[in-house]
Formats: C-alpha cells, structure tokens, sequence
C-alpha cells in the first residue's frame, strides 16, 4: 500500500508501472487491476476554468487516507493499492488524482476502486479553488454524487 | 500547555488567519474553542472539526496539547 | 470508440497513453478515466497454470464489442471508450483484456468500465484453455460472478 | 447457395473439426441444422448459437448464406 501526496504534475501511467515494478511479489497472482484517474477540466459549473489550487490539511490528509484503505482491504479481498493525490497549482488536463488496486478477482478491484474515490471525496481534507478565465477565483463548495448536475 | 487550533480554505480566508494557540486551562468542547478565539462570529453551519486530525463533533472535548481544526466541506478527487 | 483485438502481447499502459494522445479533442473535457485491466494468473482453481490459450469467432467478437459499448454510451454519458483484448498463447503476467473509459464526471466512467466488462465476460465470444503445470489442458467451462469463488 | 456451419472451442473438438458447409434446399430451425450435420449427436445443454454473428435460440429459422454458430459458454475477460 503506498499513498503519496504531490506538490508538482505526475503522470499516473508512469505511477502505476512504477509501482507495478517494485511490488515483484504480486507477479502472477492478480488478475485484475481497477484505476481510476481523476482530471482537471476546463470548465466546470458553466464556468471556464484557467487554473486551480488545491489546498490540503498536511498529515490529517494520510492518516485519514490510510484508515480508508486499511478499511477498504479488510472488507474486500485485496492484493495492494496505491493512492497517489496533486495538491498546489494546477491547470486544465493536469491528474489531480490516482487511485489503483490490485486484486485477484474483478469484482473486488472494482468494488474497492470505487470506495476509496467516494471516501477520498467525502471524507480526506483536500479543497479545490478554480481560478475563472475572468481571473476571479471561488472555491469548490462541496464535491457531488460523481454525476452530471442539472445545471 | 497549549491547544493548537488550526482553519483550512475558505475558512481560513474568512478569518484571515491560518491558525490560533490556545492556552489550556480546562478541558472544554470543540464549539467552546471556536467561541473563545472567534468571539461574535458565529461557526458557519457547514463547517467540520477534527481533533489530533480525526474527525469529532463539536461538543467533543478538548484536552491540552491536542490540535483542533476547523474546516468547510472537502472537495478533493 | 476503438475495439482492438491482438494476437500478440500488449502494455495496456502504452496502449491508454497512445489513445488518449491520439483523441486530442477531449483533452481539458474528461474529468474521469476508469481503467480495468485483466491480467493471466499462474493459478485459477486451485491449480498451477503455465499457459493459456485464447480462442475466438473472428467478427462475431467485433460486432459484439461493438453493441456492448454503443449501449454503454447511450446508457451514460462518456466521451471515449478503448477495449484491448489478446487472442492466441498468452503466459502469466500477460495482459488478457484492457477497458479505459473517459468521461465527464466519475460515476459514468465507474459505471461503464464495470458495464463493458461483466458484458464482455458474458457475451463476447472468446474462450480460454488452460495449460497446466502437468500439461494437461483445459477448457475454462464459464466465467464467474468476479468475487473469490469458495472452492 | 449453402449454410455454412461454425463451431467452436471445446464443441469443436469434441466434434473434431471447425466448420460445415450445408446445401440449402428449405428454411429449417438453427437445431435441425445441427442435427442434419451432427446425426446421433446430441447438441449440449449449454451450447449457445448464433445466426450471422447474434445471438439466436434454437428454434430461429435460417436461410440461405447464413452462418450459423454453436459453441460453449464464453470465457473471456
């Protein structure tokens, strides 16, 4: 299990087969590997975005991250996770976030992919503010059910 | 002897400040901590509290060399 | 949309990155990328295995493929969908099958890789034989529901 | 004018060949292709067949230059 927290870009391909590569133990036994990449947009609310930062409360953010993946692997049949999150100044296209799992079986990677972005984004103390084209900035007010809001 | 109190976001921006100390002098709950450092403002209905970074209610108690935050809803992912 | 069918192996990672490349026009618009990868195990029910072969109906595989992701995107809301699959003699550690799902917002991406999967698992005419440590081969007689079978 | 005749994985070598081509004198249902070409040969439970590439119960009818296809549950992914 590995969980980092980045202040510069990162290529999340990059991340997976290094990490990949150096758990040589799980060669051979997982059969399925579930990722999720999270990217910043350039629009968002009706809005263009130009930039954004995010913010994060240092050491609260791992230890609430580790509880989550310490919770999702007791409860699912897992192999190894990584979880890998920007925090600083990003722009449109940049990775904000990475979440991979390895597992013997499908059902259980997807399963547990899913649960760590959902309590990644309701319960780890990141917060986002996008700077509009107008150089106006706002932060994000709350995090949605991952769906298209009626706007 | 001190609670170290700590704003994130666009809290922090509403108060402009990141942080507070505390002297400790008895035990009291998270909302009392607010009160004492944010004397007339009210916390925003919204707003999370963690103590030692894991999350509390606010009539949690508050004990001497904890660190006590106070934050908006998170938006990260 | 691109299916690919291969008969020789493939890095699902460089696959993600030449198609995200290649479809430049979502760049700044996908907020979410869901990836799942099936990757050969050296064991499956409870035996040693040192090979697989994959068989398939030729055309039938496309025109399945093709349906399962049409429906996918009417369903939800996605803007891209890549399936990689390997026909032939795979060896564990060998990539089997990789979904990549873009989309705008998390819980249509989520979605739809599982949705392309468990289809594909149940519909989508390919069949594996494996090759144990003894020689013997066998037929995999179905697919399972993707959780640890209790065997 | 014939039907060709598919089939696959294990059906196929418990069959010991991959395909047949049938003269097409009438419409006739997907299982009387089978047994026409396969006498004596009962089709397994779990065979599943396919008229041009779709799925189709036992009892579709198939014409002239169709292909036909019967093989065992996938197994793919």
């Amino acid at each position: 299990m590995q969980v980092k927290i980045l202040e510069t870009a990162f290529d999340p391909l990059q991340e997976i087969q290094r990490y990949q590569s150096s758990a040589g133990s799980m060669k051979g036994k997982y059969g399925a590997t579930s990722i999720f990449i999270g990217t910043m947009r350039d629009f968002n609310d009706g809005d263009n975005i130009k930039g954004m930062t995010v913010e994060h409360y240092s050491g609260m953010t791992e230890v609430q991250l580790g509880k989550i993946i310490t919770e999702a692997m007791q409860k699912w049949q897992v192999l190894d996770v990584l979880v890998v999150h920007r925090v600083g100044d990003l722009y449109p296209d940049d990775p904000i976030v990475l979440v991979a799992v390895w597992s013997t079986h499908r059902g259980d990677a997807f399963d547990v992919s899913r649960y760590i972005m959902e309590a990644l984004k309701s319960k780890v103390p990141f917060w986002k503010k996008e700077i509009l084209q107008s150089e106006a900035a706002r932060w994000v007010d709350k995090n949605t059910d991952g769906y298209k809001r009626h706007e | 002897m001190s609670i170290k109190v700590r704003y994130f976001a666009s809290l922090k921006e509403l108060l402009g400040r990141s942080e507070d100390e505390l002297e400790f002098v008895e035990v009291m709950s998270v909302i009392e901590v607010w009160k004492q450092l944010n004397i007339g403002i009210e916390l925003p209905d919204n707003i999370l509290a963690a103590i030692n970074m894991e999350y509390v209610s606010l009539d949690s108690l508050v004990n001497k060399d904890d660190e006590v935050a106070f934050f908006p809803p998170v938006t990260g992912g």
